[in-house]
């Protein structure tokens, strides 16, 4: 944990409303390099809005976002990735036509000296990186639509993992995975938070986010209940933040 | 985009997933192969001569060029239903420059004429297409809506521009993109055809040592070989049929004549690749490696796969809207240099019904309309199918309402045979 | 064995298929064979139809022409090859081409002439053919001679002119209806170029109570029956039999060697572009309500078909 | 499909929440107002007069009717080009049962003649709409594919019925449907759009009654009654105005000339609404039902949001799509009835580039090509947009190639006013 | 459990292959009234690919399925509704422009007596229903495109469980659900199977299996590993069985 010094990024006051109804409702939340910020909350509470406002896929209503202490104007996905923002979205948001290395490398290909994209190098890397997320993945050459859904899971992580990212932002990395295939990707977790990455992790899994999270920030409703240092509570109590609403006691920072 | 999966676990390897053929290319030249047996055997042989093959390239050149480009616009999940229209404007206003403004300010048959004018066509066509994108891209109006208003107004500002008058005769230069007028003879045709064969033996050699050097599995080097002898056939056939087709006797005369000599008795001359021929494949061999090789390419595909992903992946899919509509209208440009140098004059009606035409081609060339799916050689096939079509009718001698019967029920029967030929190689519903 | 090629420029109007038919019996009573093909109204396709036509080994081509001048590649072509020319109904602008028409300015006179007759005094609406058609210019400069000197005088004033996109019967009758509520029905005369667009004319007006003078051409059974029953004032008759007939023989003859010149009836014309070329005219008749018995007696219409729902009219109708 | 939310936790609800209007409705008929003062300007006040609207009315049926059906197609993420050609096939059917088979076999004016000759056409329109349907469900040859077939064969097989002949005069009890030779008068028009009003008024009602008994929230009882009287101003508004066109003297006196009688002085009569008009209605309120209401509707747009999602809830989707496109087979039949009536001839070309009207229509009118998203009232909508730009450009007068030219701007503007209305009201893109 | 006597479902030796390639590869499992058969693998071992040959949505290459001891033929969705076989499936199969109740109702909509579909009585049913799966839920009018990941799952659950199934085929049902609501869901499992239902339950979470199931079977690569008694082995040997592909010494079944 690395919580001293200025963070990584912060997200202040963050509102954003469908139609009137607000999905978001003046979320402050932040992260520090080196850390793993858990999201949590019910179903619809809003933590993917909340991170797509971050990712650019949404502009948020109200609040401002911050990047190691300096305002930042994140207005769409290509702002997002000059701050060397990563994100897996919930949805994968791979192109079902196209295969593993395309779809690795969308928006970023690899290419020869003439200029050309370079096939034969983006899929030697792609093959590099899916071992050590998915050892039994052969499908290669097929468009992605045509593979199982955790194989699906598994292009869409080594997409935001392969590129030098600073921010990592995963949301609901491991739903659709094998136990083995989750395992591979908690232990990827702890490498790039050795690496001084931040990370904010969606998750829903308890016992995941006790295992990989720093902190974690809960949501209902739209509203932040709160964030807690996860070394100071229990199961029990962040059970209760997520189903109740309540806030703990103990280890609220 | 993808090619085919090398069937790596398959047990054992059937001689067309050796070759590693694309089964959607077999069907389509299936369909094309029964077409044009059919008709030469109703024409008594006369449909698979030189001299008819020789005038269905030419004719397919004009909307082969614009379905090339048309399949970029509906992988996109778009379409352009102007291109008919932006045809005309261009050619409206080239028709303009060489017939009236150019020759007035550099005098008649001044050789900057034709290439002052090409140039601007292909500005026309770029500006019109760039607008159209920027109407689809950034004001999100849908791209059928866009393209219904510009079917209505770009002929017509055409039709303004010349006042409604047929504009000829064109330069004498510009007139060689037209097919008959400017064909290559058989010794640069030849060499050409060397030229296509060795750039196509490279290519796939390329290809095969970039797959070794990743460690990938190759195909057996019989199979390369007979890839490569394929290749090379197909290219040399066609140049070797284009050259066998003798210029008729009254033409010679009359080019002896113009240049004041007398013909030799017994002469014979070849008319060898047309130039707008070239054209076309060069623009088909360029679209291709765009749509293969290229970041553009692999964007146009990413953004008809999954619109969201492919923003989402840091695309600027509103621009690259803008830069297919544009590259769309650079091509409507080309086509109406080739359409309007072959009939010799600037027409109203010039490119009329072209977007039916256009759009039928990269259909039939399995483009799909939901996008995310398409070939620029299934295009250009697809035109070649259409045009085989419709001038075999003509050939045949059946009354013309009876003649575009005909043409809709084999059209609708040569995508059925291509759809039940894939289904039968193993494409699962 | 002769086969003669005929390029249509489009197959929809009602005319062409008696002219087809004229065609291919008069080849076949020659022994000839009869390939044709239908361009659809594109320039373009039919440069293409008429090399396949070439390409099938025609020994001569009969071309309805879409464009007057854009026909020329094709011309050249069949010259190079050796094939005889002929601009059928339509101008080419090439004087390889034997040009056989009706002719079609004094076809749009006859429209006027009719239609004057009975309204020599107010105001007309002019129901022009495509935009597209240089028949249509030609028949509304016609059309024009006759009136001319009456507009100047003031007596008849043109309230409304339209092209009618495509000779489309249903866009003529939008437009017929348009300008009568434009001109609150203020309207005493039509000249419209076709029958086709005549029957959309004429449908605008009745929709109004209105029954004035409309003219038109080509003598479609529909419109025949309109003048028998009075709604509709002349149509001028091409008796296309003969124009296709014609057109088969001389077809053979040039074919056969024979020189243009020396065909029955051929003149020396200049077009109003200045090209030289060999013609041959075919009069056009004005069917009107007095001279209805002329169609039948040429076994163009049947009685029954010309009389249908007429009582007490004109003859042979009575 | 769904009507938009009640803004359930919205702190105060803005005046078109309360009403739960579609603000795509609104945004279109903003357009049309808009398109309607303007012409009206130009025109000096000729363009809004009863007599007018009268006009704009009967010439839009035919395409509007046809729209409907393009609406369930569409949607399905299909598209139907041979509308047009089916419509002439129809037609051709229709003329040659009524001026030539039926009159031989009954005799002319006999009463059976115009429903039997109605019948045909309607099987005509559904047996080719249901094969159209079968090759796309089915066989999985693109509708695309199928329909361009449709539209170069039925045309031609119309051509070869009629033998390429114009036929008429039609039957005079046929005509009725054609518009002015069919109209109600006011009395039996004041008496339908009472009933009409009476019918909105306690659907209204229906639905609030079922909204109250499974405890949801409704409007408030002043929106409520707002709506209805915005319902029933608007049908009684047009019958006013349809009842409000004199027919004129010239053919009154024909009429009682007919009935051998003599007009008395100061006669006047009204038009009232045409039959071809109340047939409009009463399908856009049938298709409107069947697209909300019924399980059929409910399952075109299941299919049209996520196709593989509608088989697999059980779904017989293949022949969803042979449903779809034979309904839209009928629906050309019923215009074909319409447009023949209207020219009281059978023409050759009657129908032609009608598909492109059509489709323009729905999707002006808000029908999605990508599938799943349309509404009825929309396409009606669209219709009446294309037919008003068109008939009031030929009301003021202005050449056939710049008519065009505005048709096509104001198209595209049209479109790009609604879309910038709905973005401000709140649309996330 | 109720495993003696006749089987509900009996899949016998089940194959598919795409382009070659075999995803199901002579797979036999079968499944009693009133039990829970999880389905564990890796991601691509075929889990997916093999009940969707009994829901209908693909037809098998070889092999047969027995329904209370019949052979049954299901060539697609419709025949296997006849059997009363409701599934759940992993990509949720929603139609994304409708709302929550048409989407529950599709292909069985209530309809009044005039046969006009009931849209304010299915609204009535899909609150009630969505109150025991997903009380946070409130978007009855929206189209399912606008609901979060979780939501649009407890629609498809609703889907499966309201109508009377009597073979419950749930592929990954909780993967995008919160804990209250996964917890909700499981209550419901052991409810339907109290009722009777046979339950194939495809599920990545070990826990959750061996909470909710009877028995396991494990496949990978395509083919069957082996089915075991739950009560019998531990985490470990599934564990075991999933990764390594190794039959424990016991429990197997
Ligand atoms: N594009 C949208 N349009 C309308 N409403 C939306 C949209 N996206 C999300 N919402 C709504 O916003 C709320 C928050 O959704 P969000 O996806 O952020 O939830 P979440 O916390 O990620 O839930 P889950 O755990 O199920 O993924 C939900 O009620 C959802 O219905
Ligand atoms: N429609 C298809 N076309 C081609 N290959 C397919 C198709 N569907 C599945 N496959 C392949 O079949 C194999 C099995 O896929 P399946 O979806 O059954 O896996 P799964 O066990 O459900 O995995 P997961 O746990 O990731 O959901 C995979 O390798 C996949 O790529
Ligand atoms: O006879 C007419 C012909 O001359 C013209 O060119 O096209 C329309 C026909 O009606
Ligand atoms: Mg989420
Ligand atoms: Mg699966």
């Amino acid at each position: 944990m690395t919580r001293q010094g200025k963070p990584l990024v912060e997200l202040r006051d963050i509102s954003i409303a469908f139609g009137g109804i607000k999905a978001v409702d003046h979320v402050t939340i932040d992260l520090h390099p080196g850390e793993v910020v858990g999201l949590l909350g019910h179903n619809g509470a809003g933590k993917s809005t909340l991170i797509k406002c971050l990712s650019g896929a949404y502009q948020m209503d109200s609040g401002a976002i911050y990047i190691n202490g300096e305002k930042a104007e994140i207005r769409n996905p290509r702002d997002a990735r000059r701050y060397n923002i990563e994100t897996i979205y919930q949805t994968l948001a791979l192109a079902d036509n196209l295969d593993a290395a395309s779809n690795l490398f969308l928006g970023r290909e690899l290419v020869t000296p003439l200029g050309f994209v370079d096939d034969a190098q983006m899929e030697a890397e792609t093959r590099k990186i899916m071992g050590r997320l998915n050892p039994n993945f052969r499908k290669f050459k097929e468009p992605v639509k045509a593979l199982s859904g955790g194989q699906r899971q598994s292009v869409a992580i080594a997409r935001a993992v392969y590129f030098n990212a600073k921010i990592l932002i995963m949301d609901e990395p491991t739903a659709a995975l094998g136990p083995h295939e989750t395992q591979m990707v908690a232990e990827l977790i702890e490498e790039l938070k050795a690496q001084g990455l931040g990370i904010f992790l969606i998750e829903h899994d308890i016992h995941n986010v006790m295992k990989l999270c720093d902190r974690a920030s809960v949501m209902k409703n739209g509203q932040l209940v709160g964030t807690v240092d996860v070394k100071q509570v229990t199961d029990e109590d962040i059970l209760g933040m997520i189903i109740l609403g309540k806030t703990p006691d103990r280890g609220m920072v | 985009m993808h090619t085919p999966a090398p069937q790596e676990a398959a047990p054992k390897r059937s001689l067309m997933q050796s070759l590693e053929l694309d089964t959607r290319l077999l069907g389509m030249i299936g369909a094309f192969v029964v077409i044009c047996l059919v008709f030469n055997l109703i024409t008594d042989g006369r449909f698979l001569t030189a001299r008819n093959i020789f005038n269905l390239a030419i004719q397919t050149v004009s909307v082969a060029i614009m379905a090339t480009g048309m399949v970029f616009v509906i992988v996109t999940r778009h379409i352009d239903l102007s291109v008919g229209a932006v045809l005309a404007i261009c050619s409206a206003v080239m028709g303009v420059l060489q017939v009236q403004l150019l020759p007035a300010y550099f005098g008649l048959g001044h050789p900057a004429i034709m290439p002052l004018t090409v140039l601007g066509g292909l500005v026309t066509g770029a500006v019109i297409g760039a607008f159209n994108g920027w109407l689809v891209g950034y004001q999100r109006i849908p791209a059928f809506i866009v393209t219904l208003g510009g079917l209505l107004i770009w002929r017509n500002v055409g039709w303004y521009l010349t006042d409604g008058q047929t504009l000829g005769p064109l330069d004498q230069t510009f007139r060689l993109f037209g097919g008959v007028e400017g064909t290559m003879g058989s010794a640069i045709s030849w060499g050409l055809g060397a030229l296509f064969s060795v750039l196509a033996v490279f290519a796939l050699w390329r290809g095969r040592q970039a797959k070794i050097r990743h460690e990938f599995p190759v195909k057996p080097l019989w199979a390369e070989g007979a890839m490569m002898v394929i290749a090379v056939g197909a290219i040399m056939g066609l140049v070797a049929i284009l050259n066998s087709y003798e210029i008729p006797i009254g033409r010679l005369k009359r080019q002896f004549e113009a240049a004041g000599e007398t013909m030799p008795v017994g002469y014979v001359d070849y008319y060898g690749l047309p130039i707008s021929v070239l054209l076309l494949i060069l623009i088909a061999v360029a679209m291709t490696l765009i749509a293969r090789r290229t970041r553009f390419g692999r964007y146009v595909f990413a953004a008809g796969g999954n619109p969201d992903a492919a923003e989402l992946s840091g695309i600027n899919t509103r621009m690259l809207t803008v830069k297919i509509f544009m590259l769309m209208g650079v091509l409507c440009a080309i086509s109406a240099m080739v359409a309007q140098a072959r009939l010799a004059n600037h027409t109203n009606d010039i490119g009329t019904l072209d977007e039916l035409r256009v759009i039928a081609a990269a259909v039939i060339g399995g483009t799909a309309l939901a996008g995310g799916v398409g070939t620029i050689y299934g295009a250009v096939l697809g035109a070649i199918i259409m045009q085989s079509l419709q001038s075999g009718m003509a050939m045949v001698g059946v009354d013309a309402p009876f003649q575009n019967i005909v043409v809709g029920g084999v059209l609708v029967l040569a995508v059925w045979i291509d759809i039940q030929y894939r289904k039968r190689t193993g494409e699962k519903v | 064995d002769m086969t003669v090629g005929v390029s249509w420029s489009n197959f929809q109007e009602e005319r062409w298929k008696t002219d087809e038919a004229a065609i291919k019996s008069a080849l076949e009573a020659a022994g000839a064979t009869y390939v044709s093909a239908d361009a659809q109204s594109s320039s373009a396709k039919q440069l293409s139809d008429i090399e396949s036509l070439m390409a099938q080994g025609v020994d001569a081509l009969i071309v309805l022409a879409q464009d007057t001048a854009a026909i020329g590649p094709a011309v050249q072509a069949a010259a190079d090859e050796g094939i005889p020319v002929i601009a059928y109904d339509r101008l080419i602008e090439d004087p390889r081409a034997f040009y056989l028409t009706f002719d079609n300015v004094e076809v749009g006179r006859m429209q006027a002439r009719a239609v004057y007759a009975l309204a020599p005094k107010g105001n007309y609406v002019m129901i022009k053919g495509s935009p597209t058609d240089p028949n249509a210019d030609f028949l509304r400069g016609g059309q024009q001679e006759v009136l001319q000197a009456a507009i100047d005088a003031g007596d008849i004033k043109i309230v409304g002119e339209a092209y009618t996109d495509g000779w489309l019967p249903a866009n003529a009758q939008r437009n017929m209806e348009q300008i009568l509520t434009a001109n609150d029905n203020h309207v005493d005369a039509v000249v419209a170029s076709n029958d086709g667009t005549a029957g959309g004319a004429v449908a605008a007006l009745s929709a109004q109570g209105m029954v004035v003078p409309v003219s038109g051409q080509d003598a479609d059974f529909a419109a025949l029956n309109r003048v028998a029953l009075g709604t509709q004032t002349v149509s001028v008759w091409k008796d296309s039999r003969e124009l296709g007939k014609a057109a088969a023989e001389i077809a053979l003859a040039l074919a056969g060697g024979t020189d243009m010149k020396s065909i029955e009836g051929a003149t020396e014309w200049t077009s109003p572009a200045g090209t030289k070329m060999t013609a041959k005219f075919l009069a056009p008749v004005p069917i009107t309500k007095d001279n209805l018995d002329v169609v039948v007696d040429a076994g163009w219409i049947p009685k029954d078909t010309l009389c249908q729902g007429v009582t007490n009219g004109p003859a042979p109708c009575n």
